[in-house]
């Protein structure tokens, strides 16, 4: 035994010595006889079975078209901008494309790490990107994301939540005020709350109350206006009502709590949606987000491509943006992961009327109807700070059972004012 | 002939309690990694029923029927004694990648045809039966984890530069620590202390730019350095522990038979350190083989298997066999070394004490 | 084979710790020198500076003509026996009595001709193919000493070789390792605590205190002329008595008073007492050199506290005051506790020490 | 008295060198990779964003209504989890120690969850303590139908739950290194305590924990060192903010927000802040069980 670990050792030392200085690729210049790698940083289609799908179905028939090699890699946007950070500190760029959220894109933009593809995108006329994002790919009137995936928050109900169901309420109309009275309901049936809203801070809550906020004429992000005051009376009931799963805290995405049917209720992403709908239609039920007095709200989320500032591949790197922003591939790529919207205007006219096109559609009709915001994540100096703000509403107030006062509001709001910009 | 005494049956006892108890002991201990291994054999929908099943089970029970969109495919549940119905669709390709994925119990399409006919012919439900692909998470995780194999033998080969550069380093002073008395040699053993004191979290990011700047940039080695910021300090008073229980007199001995100091060190204090020193290479191995946060900023073309796994996991959402069995398939090699690195932590903790 | 010597040789640790002060010694060629002293006397220190393991805080370390002071070990031609025999635990006994030749890059075949040779010298012939841990303590110390002479040195350290080995082999190792000597002629160091194997080995004794030699000399030297009250006291089993004795002159005799006992001694001591009248002495007498006698011819008469028969002889304890005095008499007549006993000196053997500098006079 | 130095020839000087050129290395090692960064760090704690001389940034840690609650969490997660994890490891060292058949084997068994990477501990404790997660089902299948929300109680039972598991997996590091203490005590030294008349806890309680007291010290300033910088598990279980520890402010501000004006400022405070706190506890820690000067006596 001793022999043996012994050896062990010192044959993984010895390779490991022997190979210490030739690392596989060099990591200054790729060498030329191999072919060319394009680098392919993502947030977006991270679930394996997107990341199976994309790769097989997206990126080879491109490597097979251009003769070259797409290594395609999920990094989440925190670690994404760290990378970019000691790539362009160092001056060795080796990512050539970056997929960032639209909340990110603003530091992106600022740091000067992503190229300027106004001119270029004017050359693509076939194509028309969908202006609901500008203001956060744009920075003063150049584009240097182009968006891709855009998602919109959807209704996604358990069906033995159904019987609760408040009545006269129809799930393709529903109303705020009945989602809430459902919520309660089920409470009240099951002796345990079923409404999943993501708890742990910093995460999604934000945008699933900015929804309710923007129904019923509220601002976004907007804490205490009436309209924002009208829209936590909405949450407030269910919190009254016990109406939360009680594990809401812990939950960071509402995708495992529906699974394991913890919770059966939730607004939520509509690809994440998507995504429980997938794993049993049957058992779920998939709809709009509820409604307000003007309207569907709902907070719209997009990502977005950039070529990195220094890439050595900038040319194939262009041409990797254009094919993926063809409309037709746009649709392949929306329906592949999950039921994310194309935001191109062209892509819609490539939906069928399959199964995963009930989600795309839905989504389609509340981004097309409803009162849409995206994420001014850019105006403030950290966007997880204000998700913060609305998050501790959430924790000292509504999941506590209090009344929601306009005290404790214009406290939040002084709370997310002061995270603005000071220029 | 010895005669033996007949054991008594007190005895008997006794020694059978103890062992209850150590077996209860162990099982405890392990309980939470056995639900791990369980869940990275369970197919999605078994991974999120309730109650979780303690097993994954082997084969799964399928029921057809016609539905509102085309045909409804039911699943038995041990649990509930029922069928359970699933899908309701028309496309046979959709049902059969649902097999697949989500249950994890494939069955072809003709197949699924071949049950479509029945169906149609007037059996009402079709009942059949799929065999259970137990390593689906494992499959589907290699399949996903893109250049896993190189990422695992680069992992290997850091996690050996690891170990070599602090045991190296962190060995001399070790060496110097045991065997002279110097100035500042109780300030060095504290300052080993120190080092652990200031947390790494904050100067992570800073290190990592120090490093890019040097030229280590996407280079093994470069990894291997800062992993061994972490994993020297720890390795001097480990190393200096196991060299005060080499007799001195083994290499003076050595000396004086004609040995230069240095010949006395490789050839007598060396092989009889090697022991302690891989156990000691615990440590750096378990430190390199597990970091992310450093690896994934600075690695590009060359990821280690950590940071593949971590890209493979970040969305498994939904999918928490996937990463179970993406956990295990990491912790693999670190458990392995454990096993046989444990008979000699006697030697790392030997001497050095604060 | 050569002489070595020490010049001046002093051993500081530290600021304050002096191990070895000023140490000067000339061994002989093929002599067997035995540095003897109680623990912490600075005598291995003073063989490990020899053997080039410790380094010469100030003075001269010479072998033969050559100056080795600031030799490393490999270079002086030296070989040690270590006290914990220091056999190298992953090596056959053969490899560890092989080490120094292959460094010396001796051909295989004389290696394997020498080892075999020194193997059979200490009997380990037939152990060659084991490893360390499959030998007895004495097996091991044969290792170490095969090891030690199959470099043939010029100089033969041994470093407390023997205290690690039980009663009976010690004594039997004593004979082999001096027959070793013999043979290889190699001037050796041997550094102990034991007095008696010093007796035993030793052509000449170093006699060691507080890093200082106190005496050297033959073993006779040291055990019938201690120079001091320290060697007298710490040479021989049991050790030597000492009283504590006014000098008082009467008609230019003088004589030796204490409470116990009233004597003139022998002249070639009163000699010597003409310096010290009327001051305070202390007399020391080995246990053998006193003798029963009958009343009337006693120095000194007491109640036997305890007898401990030896076989050969039989060891008598009295009591003087808060002192213990110990003689050794013939086996027979046994003597009983409580028997009155009456005691002479051995007036030639009488040596008596000054109590301020504790070192002997009149010699 | 001194002695007069001779001529030092070039080995003496040389020999007097050699440790200090085996330290030489880890030397320049940290000061190349560590203590830049660290010195770093600790300037930009006393400088405000123009880059001026101040103490505000300490100010601001202070006053941060996360402060008091965060040592107060990081205190008792420390008093709690130090000491049950050194009965635990003691208990289990001693069990090993007993060399029992399969003892070695067991002694594996005990190590595997050091070995487990986050990624793994994660997944095992995300899916254990959720509604519907392993550790119910396992109630259920034993007959206890009543779910327990394992991460929805108070504070107090958060924090036990955050030390008990943290235990189950730091166990195991401190437990050999009590492992190897005990197996360098002569078996003797208690078998004369049994001799004299001990039983099993006076043996333990007089003779073999004293002895083992150096290595004591050892495990447990290691293991106090890393119990104050508790941070991933908690981050892993339910996010920053809910439960504020030390480090997992320093973490929050480093990489949960780190675009707010204040955030470099807040994580170095906190980083300098903390590294204080160690200090203080350890060389605290050391004082209390005689670590200095005390131990000599139990030497001699």
């Amino acid at each position: 035994m001793k022999k043996v670990s012994i050896l062990m050792l010192i044959a993984v030392l010895g390779v490991s010595l022997l190979t210490a200085f030739t690392p596989a690729t060099p990591a200054e210049a790729p060498p030329e006889q191999v072919k060319q790698t394009l680098v392919f940083s993502s947030r977006l289609f991270s679930p394996p079975q997107e990341q199976e799908y994309f790769i097989n179905e997206i990126i080879k028939p491109f490597e097979e078209e251009h003769g070259v090699i797409v290594n395609f890699q999920i990094i989440d946007d925190q670690t994404l901008l760290d990378r970019a950070a000691v790539q362009q500190s160092t001056n060795h760029v080796t990512t050539d494309i970056v997929v960032a959220h639209n909340s990110r894109m603003a530091e992106w933009i600022e740091a000067g790490w992503v190229e300027d593809m106004t001119e270029v995108v004017a050359g693509w006329t076939d194509r028309t990107f969908s202006t609901a994002f500008e203001g956060q790919t744009h920075m003063d009137g150049s584009q240097y994301f182009l968006p891709v995936g855009a998602d919109v928050y959807l209704l996604l109900a358990n069906n033995k939540a159904l019987d609760y169901l408040p009545a006269g309420a129809e799930l393709d109309t529903i109303t705020w005020e009945q989602y809430a009275e459902w919520g309660a309901a089920v409470a009240a049936g099951e002796g345990e709350g079923k409404v999943c809203i993501t708890g742990i801070p910093a995460k999604s809550w934000i945008y699933m109350f900015g929804g309710t906020g923007l129904s019923y004429g509220a601002g976004f992000p907007d804490v205490n206006s009436e309209g924002a005051m009208e829209a936590w009376k909405v949450w407030e009931t269910i919190g009254k009502a016990g109406g939360f799963v009680p594990t809401v805290l812990n939950i960071d995405s509402c995708v495992d709590p529906m699974m394991r049917e913890e919770s059966w209720l939730t607004v939520f992403h509509n690809a994440r949606a998507g995504q429980v709908y997938a794993s049993n239609e049957t058992a779920f039920t998939l709809a709009p987000a509820p409604t307000g007095p003007v309207g569907t709200g709902s907070i719209a989320g997009v990502s977005g491509y950039a070529i990195m500032k220094g890439s050595a591949n900038y040319d194939l790197a262009l041409q990797f943006l254009e094919y993926l922003t063809r409309p037709d591939i746009q649709v392949k790529i929306a329906k592949g992961t999950g039921g994310f919207i194309p935001p191109v205007e062209e892509a819609l006219e490539f939906l069928g009327n399959e199964a995963i096109d009930e989600v795309i559609n839905k989504a389609v009709l509340v981004l097309e109807n409803g009162v849409v915001s995206g994420v001014p994540a850019g105006d403030y100096q950290d966007w997880g700070a204000v998700k913060q703000c609305y998050d501790d509403i959430f924790e000292d107030t509504i999941l506590a059972g209090a009344d929601v006062t306009q005290a404790r509001l214009d406290e939040g709001q002084t709370c997310v004012e002061d995270l603005l910009k000071t220029e | 002939m010895i005669k033996k005494k007949p054991t008594s049956l007190a005895k008997i006892i006794k020694s059978t309690i103890f062992y209850l108890f150590v077996t209860t002991l162990g099982v405890g201990i392990l309980l939470p990694a056995f639900f791990l291994v369980s869940l990275s054999f369970l197919s999605t929908r078994e991974a999120y029923q309730f109650p979780l099943p303690l097993l994954p089970a082997l084969s799964a029970k399928y029921s057809l029927t016609f539905g509102d969109r085309g045909y409804l495919l039911s699943v038995y549940d041990d649990f509930d004694d029922e069928y359970q119905t699933v899908l309701d669709t028309a496309e046979l390709e959709k049902m059969s990648v649902y097999m697949r994925s989500q249950i994890g119990a494939p069955y072809d399409i003709p197949d699924i045809e071949d049950r479509i006919a029945e169906l149609e012919s007037g059996t009402d439900p079709v009942y059949f039966k799929a065999r259970k692909n137990l390593l689906l998470n494992y499959d589907l995780f290699f399949k996903v984890t893109r250049d896993a194999v190189p990422a695992l033998i680069r992992s290997l080969q850091i996690a050996g530069m690891t170990i070599v550069i602090s045991l190296s380093i962190g060995g001399m002073a070790g060496y110097a620590f045991a065997r002279y008395v110097f100035i500042g040699r109780d300030a060095l053993k504290f300052s080993v202390l120190f080092v652990r004191m200031f947390p790494g979290v904050a100067i992570a990011l800073p290190m990592v730019i120090i490093l890019a700047n040097m030229g280590f940039y996407d280079q093994p080695i470069g990894l291997s350095l800062v992993y061994s910021v972490g994993s020297i300090a720890l390795t001097v008073w480990i190393t200096a522990s196991i060299f005060m229980g080499i007799p001195e007199s083994l290499e003076e001995a050595a000396q004086v038979f004609g040995a230069t100091k240095f010949q006395a060190f490789l050839k007598i204090t060396f092989p009889l350190a090697l022991p302690g020193l891989a156990a000691a290479a615990m440590y750096a191995f378990l430190g390199a083989w597990n970091e992310t946060v450093s690896a994934i900023i600075l690695t590009q073309f060359n990821p280690t298997f950590a940071v593949v796994v971590y890209q493979t996991l970040l969305g498994a959402v939904g999918h928490v066999n996937l990463a179970a069995a993406g956990g295990l398939a990491m912790a693999i090699p670190s458990v392995i070394f454990t096993f046989f690195i444990r008979r000699y932590i006697n030697q790392m903790w030997g001497g050095v004490t604060v | 084979m050569a002489t070595l010597t020490m010049q001046d040789v002093t051993k500081q640790f530290g600021r304050k710790v002096i191990a070895v002060k000023e140490f000067n010694l000339e061994v002989q060629d093929q002599e067997f020198l035995v540095l003897l002293g109680p623990s912490g006397c600075g005598k291995t220190t003073a063989m490990r500076m020899v053997a080039g393991l410790e380094e010469v805080t100030n003075g001269r370390i010479l072998i033969g003509d050559r100056d080795v002071t600031d030799l490393p070990p490999r270079n002086r031609n030296v070989s040690m026996i270590f006290q914990n025999y220091a056999v190298w635990p992953h090596m056959t006994v053969f490899d560890n009595i092989g080490f120094a030749l292959k460094l010396k890059k001796m051909p295989k075949d004389e290696i394997e001709k020498t080892v075999k040779e020194v193997a059979g010298m200490t009997n380990i012939d037939m152990l060659l193919e084991r490893y360390p841990s499959q030998l007895s303590g004495g097996q091991q110390q044969r290792v170490a000493v095969a090891r030690a002479i199959a470099v043939y040195p010029e100089i033969f350290l041994m470093d407390e070789p023997l205290s690690n080995l039980d009663a009976k082999l010690r004594v039997s190792m004593r004979t082999e390792l001096k027959a070793i000597h013999d043979k290889t002629e190699a001037t050796t160091v041997f550094v102990t605590h034991d007095q008696s194997e010093a007796m035993s080995m030793a052509d000449r004794i170093v006699i060691m205190k507080d890093g200082e030699v106190i005496q050297v000399g033959s073993p006779d030297d040291v055990y019938h002329r201690s120079a001091s009250i320290f060697v007298a006291d710490f040479i021989g089993t049991p050790p030597t008595n000492f009283l504590e004795v006014d000098v008082k002159s009467e008609n230019g005799d003088y004589r030796l008073v204490n409470p116990h006992v009233d004597f003139k001694p022998e002249s070639h001591i009163s000699e010597s007492l003409r310096d010290y009248d009327k001051k305070n002495l202390i007399l020391g007498i080995r246990p053998e050199n006193i003798v029963l006698t009958n009343q009337k011819d006693a120095v000194l008469s007491a109640e036997c506290l305890v007898s401990e028969p030896q076989g050969s002889h039989q060891v008598v304890a009295i009591q003087l005051d808060q002192q213990y005095i110990k003689v050794i008499a013939s086996a027979q007549p046994k003597i009983n506790p409580g028997e009155t006993v009456h005691l002479a000196f051995k007036q030639d053997t009488l040596r008596l020490f000054d109590p301020e500098t504790t070192l002997a006079i009149g010699d | 008295m001194a002695v007069a130095i001779g001529n030092k020839s070039f080995r003496n000087v040389w020999s007097k060198a050699i440790p200090y050129l085996l330290i030489l290395p880890v030397v320049v090692y940290y000061a190349l990779f560590w203590v830049r960064p660290v010195l770093k760090t600790v300037f930009e704690s006393f400088r405000d964003t123009a880059g001026q001389f101040t103490l505000q940034n300490y100010a601001m840690v202070f006053s941060d209504p996360d402060f008091i609650p965060a040592v107060r969490n990081t205190a008792i997660i420390v008093v709690f989890s130090v000491t049950l994890e050194f009965l635990a490891a003691l208990f289990l060292a001693i069990l090993i120690n007993r060399k029992f058949v399969g003892s070695s084997f067991f002694l594996f068994v005990a190590m595997v969850p050091m070995a487990l990477p986050a990624v793994a501990v994660g997944a095992m404790w995300l899916t254990g303590l959720t509604a519907h997660g392993w550790l119910n089902s396992l109630l259920f299948y034993l007959g206890v139908s009543k779910k327990i929300y394992w991460l929805a109680g108070s504070e107090w039972a958060l924090l036990a739950i955050i030390i008990i598991i943290d235990a189950w997996q730091v166990i195991p590091s401190v437990m050999i290194i009590l492992l190897a203490g005990l197996q360098n005590i002569p078996v003797e030294a208690e078998e004369a305590g049994y001799v004299f008349g001990g039983n099993f806890i006076t043996v333990l309680r007089k003779i073999t924990i004293p002895m083992l007291q150096s290595t004591i010290q050892t495990a447990v300033i290691l293991r106090l060192i890393s119990a104050i910088q508790i941070w991933l598990i908690m981050v892993l279980l339910m996010g920053f903010n809910r439960l504020p520890v030390l480090v997992e402010r320093i973490v929050y501000y480093h990489e949960e927000v780190p675009g707010l004006d204040i955030s470099f400022q807040m994580a170095s405070g906190y980083t300098i802040i903390v590294s204080v706190i160690v200090s203080i506890a350890a060389l605290l820690y050391l004082k209390v069980s005689g670590a200095f000067g005390g131990n000599q006596e139990a030497r001699q």
